[in-house]
């Protein structure tokens, strides 16, 4: 069972993603961030923070365009992912990603992509140099309920299965493909069953709301794959924005889905409330820690604002080695 | 015959209501074209008024989505299958290259494959590097498909519903950068493009601009503002890149003996190689200069909008390669 | 039970597809059929027999490249089709499609496909034609157990499965794709298991050197297909010739392998001795049979080589309608 | 230096052999590459050599291939991943172009994707449409991808060498029709030749022939036949796709004044296009006849023996365009 301060760790990234989130929304309907595609995490933090928090810092983690979360999961600097969403050259990735595509090669976090599913079999190939290698370090790849209906995703879990790569697959089930409920596109809703397919260790379904559970199933899970190879994991969760920041909310019938899960099932306010029963007195604490990502945003997004844009030489930078 | 001023977007939305009205054999199908009312609303209301039989929402599966739509042509129906964005037919190569090009021939003329595969094409927006691309020219490199692309209103309402009503696959793509931008459309439910027929969209006697999609908009704009200077550009929008029908390019140069290609494509084994090989091979007699393209960078395409923009064709960049030919 | 008549005409069927394939092989090695492509059905007769024979008229059928026996079965002159191996005018496919694109619209026999599992949509595809005008028609597509490793394999039959499509998804499993074995290479190599990452029916594993074996379990398919949805079935067994005829028999370890099923798990042979054990005094009509096939295939024979070849002019023909 | 005479598979086999020797982060996956020794026996003998751990068999799914593979670099190894055929690349299309050739870019430079997909090219030996292809200039289309294609022996051997050593990733394709055509191999085990260079394959003064891979042979026997008449052809083999390097060409233009382009490729929106396009560009007073190309027909391509020989390019349909330019 994690420590008091782990805990607290736990709950300063819950909060640091969240208002992340939000602010990162409100810059873009500010037209201070730009551009077609922006996909906030808000609703999955538990997923991203426990998940991440079951890792050493020499395991690895991939992730879908939706990946804001995971990169501040994974100690990320606030200031230069920031400066990414605004397309600025000291951004994470130079400017040249955006939202999509943060990464950090020195946090091993191998970065968000935009094409669903592309990055399972990225995710198997790092896998393999551990092995190659030697080495016991997993890969932990998150990935969408909607990835899971692509070819993808059949080809590359079959290859981890196969070569027993380290490969932790937890799909973050947040119920839709864009507009789409997960069970009119997926003939198996239950959707950790499909690891039957590649005859791989099926770890179930667990409540991504609650970042204990998650944080346990996926400790079990990264155990598992460090000695043995590839393990499936669902963890069940809820998409507060519409599928892109840029999207319309299409459909009224789901607002009263969305008002239960902000309401009952919100990550945050449920370990919020955790912490709150466990250690009597921890509110000022947990406010404090509220001002300071406050302020933490606040910083980055002045930091970003105050950087330089790339310049004409940098459109020809790195397209080779 | 009267028209309406449409953007874009609802003229290709027209096009496709009006023959599923017409031929129940139509239905459209692809991500998100049903409930969430299709991503660039180009299906908006079809839901509501053809269900879930004729309108119907897939799985992220784009080898499904094309492969699916190729055998239910081949058996007789008549698909509409949407991609999203071009750039997810990168999942689909094999079945639109290989299955849906290939089937009438390989078996030589027993299945025929009545299909649409429409798709929302180009970039500028940041939408970096995996979601920008124009690859029109990659697709019409096959035999067996046919690929349109238009660049006004008109053009996608008579270009969609000829796509739609021929008997072959049609690679059908729609700019995104387009889609908001009105004109005039014909009030006629017959209306048709003719499948491989380029159009003359503005006369001039200087230069000759050939062009397709968006490509015409830059050159449209380019000639404009030339036309202050005296400069009069004829614009040859070629709005099928296969079959390709450089007629109306051999008449203008036959002219003006002098030509600039503009396209939202990278540059290489691509639109403007294609056109500038063929008209030096066919009017050789004709060039008083060399054929100049106007591309995208040669680079994979960033986010930051300042080095996106650069990447950009655009007016100037077109206005400048005329007047290296000139 | 089918009659004997039906039994006759199913080792008919079996003994017209080896004596046609061993003739491909020998006019192959005669340089009298050419091209780098031929994969024969040897060793498969009971599946594509059995299962042609569940089908009714207007069902229809698919498959793979490995594509004569099914085209036998459905029924296809066997002149038109030796007249395509050797790439004549008039053969089935007009000599443009060759071995692997045999096809007849008029059987109902949609063809042979090259690209691993890229006809697995197509079948789909033309089931929701059946579906979608309201006949009750079923689709048979065979598939090879290498397929069902595929990117198409998984979004086909995830398709087939949310649409309730009538398919019946039969894995020929042969051991093999070209060289590799079926456990190597599938994390389930329980093939039929597979059905559940689609929340498919599955009909599990039938023996494919029983004609009547397959026959029966391919009927039950059909019916569950045509009144509900998409069935997996997988049938086992073993193929004699290389992957394709140009190929190398890479290993001599597998010989006794071959020798064992060639000897004691041959498909015709086995529903010879059933027949000749079941109906006293039947062994002078098989052998009219055994005689009556060769006959048929030595005219097909005589009839291809004396076709004419297509023409520089059928080179631009059927590229578009 | 000596040489050796050896034919094309085997120049590659012992490249990739020596070079899986020399750096134990190098290995091979791909369809059969291991227990069945390659599908084209380029691999022959390392599953003995090497064992499954860098000899890696894998099931059918291209997809992964190619994107396992990028996984791999990214991490470090050095994969040389078969695709068996070209035509499978299809599948993978959305692997190559939109991770392994972006990644580097869309992370400004943070990963690195030293990968080398091999894969045999070509047709012409009845494998009928859907496994016909030479799609090297779709792929090169694309930037943030090397595509290399020897036409001899020295070359496949030198060019896998320098792309398995480069930290780029290299679509290597190899010409199906070349692989048992022998020549002289230099005895060095580092003898790379560099990517992005060109290089004459016989010299000449009255007409450029341009072309790669099997087009090579084709413009080289022609040339022989023409050397006969006194015609003297100059032939540059560009090797490489991507980067294209043109400069002997417009040397060699500057010479001759007249150009043929040899391919194997469709003819649409292909290499002779690409060429074509840039010579008149940028060596427009040389021109003295237009630039011919001679390419595949445009059609998928049939099974009948006769017909496919019909479509395919060969040496008399070179001389014939020699003499068309001349
Ligand atoms: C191959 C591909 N097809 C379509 C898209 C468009 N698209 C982007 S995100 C998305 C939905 C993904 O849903 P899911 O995997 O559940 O992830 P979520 O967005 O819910 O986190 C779609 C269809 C894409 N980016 N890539
Ligand atoms: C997509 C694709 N990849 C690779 C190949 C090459 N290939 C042809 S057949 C084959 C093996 C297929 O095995 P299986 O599905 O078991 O069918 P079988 O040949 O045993 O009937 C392979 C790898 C191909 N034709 N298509
Ligand atoms: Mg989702
Ligand atoms: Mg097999």
């Amino acid at each position: 069972m994690p420590n008091k301060e782990t805990l607290l760790e736990w709950y300063r990234q819950m909060t640091l993603i969240r208002q992340f989130e939000e602010k990162c929304h409100a810059l873009y309907w500010d037209k201070r961030i730009t551009g077609v595609y922006m996909h906030l995490y808000s609703g999955h933090e538990a997923i991203g923070v426990g998940a991440v928090a079951a890792l050493r810092e020499d395991d690895h983690a991939i992730t879908s365009y939706r990946d804001h979360g995971i990169a501040l999961a994974r100690g990320i600097d606030p200031k230069p992912l920031m400066a990414e969403m605004m397309g600025k050259k000291t951004g994470i990735s130079g400017g040249k990603g955006g939202s999509m595509h943060l990464a950090s090669r020195e946090h091993n976090f191998w970065g968000g992509y935009a094409i669903v599913a592309g990055h399972l079999p990225l995710a198997a190939g790092i896998a393999l140099e551990s092995r190659y290698n030697d080495k016991d370090a997993v890969v932990l790849c998150l990935l969408g309920d909607g990835a899971s209906n692509n070819g993808y995703f059949h080809e590359a879990l079959n290859m981890s299965a196969i070569w027993d790569l380290p490969v932790i697959w937890l799909i973050e089930n947040n119920g839709y493909g864009m507009g789409t409920a997960v069970h009119r596109v997926s003939g198996q809703p239950e959707l950790h069953k499909k690891a039957v397919a590649y005859g791989m260790k099926d770890l179930g379904c667990v409540d991504g709301q609650q970042v204990l559970e998650v944080y346990e199933a996926v400790s079990e899970a990264v155990a598992y794959a460090r000695e043995r190879g590839p393990v499936m994991l669902e963890a069940v969760t809820y998409r507060y924005s519409g599928h892109g920041v840029s999207d319309r909310q299409y459909n009224t019938r789901l607002e009263d889905e969305l008002r239960d899960w902000l309401e009952n099932k919100d990550p945050n306010k449920l370990f919020c409330q955790y912490l709150q029963s466990k250690y009597k007195g921890i509110d000022e604490q947990l406010h404090q820690l509220d001002l300071a990502m406050h302020a933490l945003v606040e910083e980055a997004v002045e930091y970003a604002e105050s950087q330089p844009a790339p310049t004409y030489d940098d459109l020809f930078t790195n397209v080779y080695a | 015959m009267g028209q309406k001023n449409l953007p874009m977007r609802e003229a290709l939305r027209r096009a496709l209501l009006e023959e599923m009205r017409r031929d129940e054999k139509i239905f459209v199908m692809g991500e998100e074209v049903g409930y969430w009312q299709g991503t660039h609303r180009v299906t908006r209301g079809f839901i509501d008024e053809f269900g879930e039989k004729r309108v119907r929402d897939t799985p992220i599966s784009e080898m499904a989505i094309a492969g699916v739509a190729v055998g239910a042509a081949m058996a007789g129906l008549r698909p509409v299958a949407e991609m999203m964005t071009i750039n997810f037919a990168f999942l689909a190569f094999d079945a639109i290259i290989n299955h849906a090009a290939k089937i009438r021939y390989m078996f030589d003329g027993q299945f025929t494959v009545p299909l649409v595969i429409r798709a929302a094409s180009g970039w500028g927006d940041q939408a970096t590097a995996s979601h920008s691309h124009t690859p029109e020219p990659i697709f019409a490199h096959f035999p067996g498909l046919y690929v349109g692309c238009p660049a006004t209103p008109a053009d996608a309402y008579g270009m969609l519903k000829a796509s739609i009503r021929d008997d072959n696959p049609v690679l059908f793509t729609e700019s995104i950068a387009l889609y908001s931008r009105p004109g005039p459309v014909p009030d006629d439910e017959d209306y048709l493009v003719p499948i491989g027929k380029s159009d003359v969209k503005r006369e001039g006697q200087h230069v000759t601009l050939v062009a397709y999609a968006r490509g015409v908009d830059w050159a449209l704009q380019a000639a404009n503002d030339l036309a202050k200077e005296g400069i009069e550009c004829e614009v040859v929008d070629l709005r099928w890149l296969r079959p390709l029908d450089l007629e109306p390019v051999y008449e203008s140069f036959k002219k003006t003996n002098r030509c600039v290609v503009v396209e939202e494509s990278l540059p290489h084994f691509s639109f403007g190689s294609e056109i500038a090989a063929q008209l030096q091979e066919n009017a050789f007699d004709y060039m008083d200069a060399p054929i100049k393209r106007v591309t995208a960078a040669d680079v994979p395409l960033p986010f930051a909008k300042e080095i996106e923009l650069m990447a950009l064709p655009n007016k100037d960049k077109v206005i400048q390669a005329v007047r290296e030919v000139l």
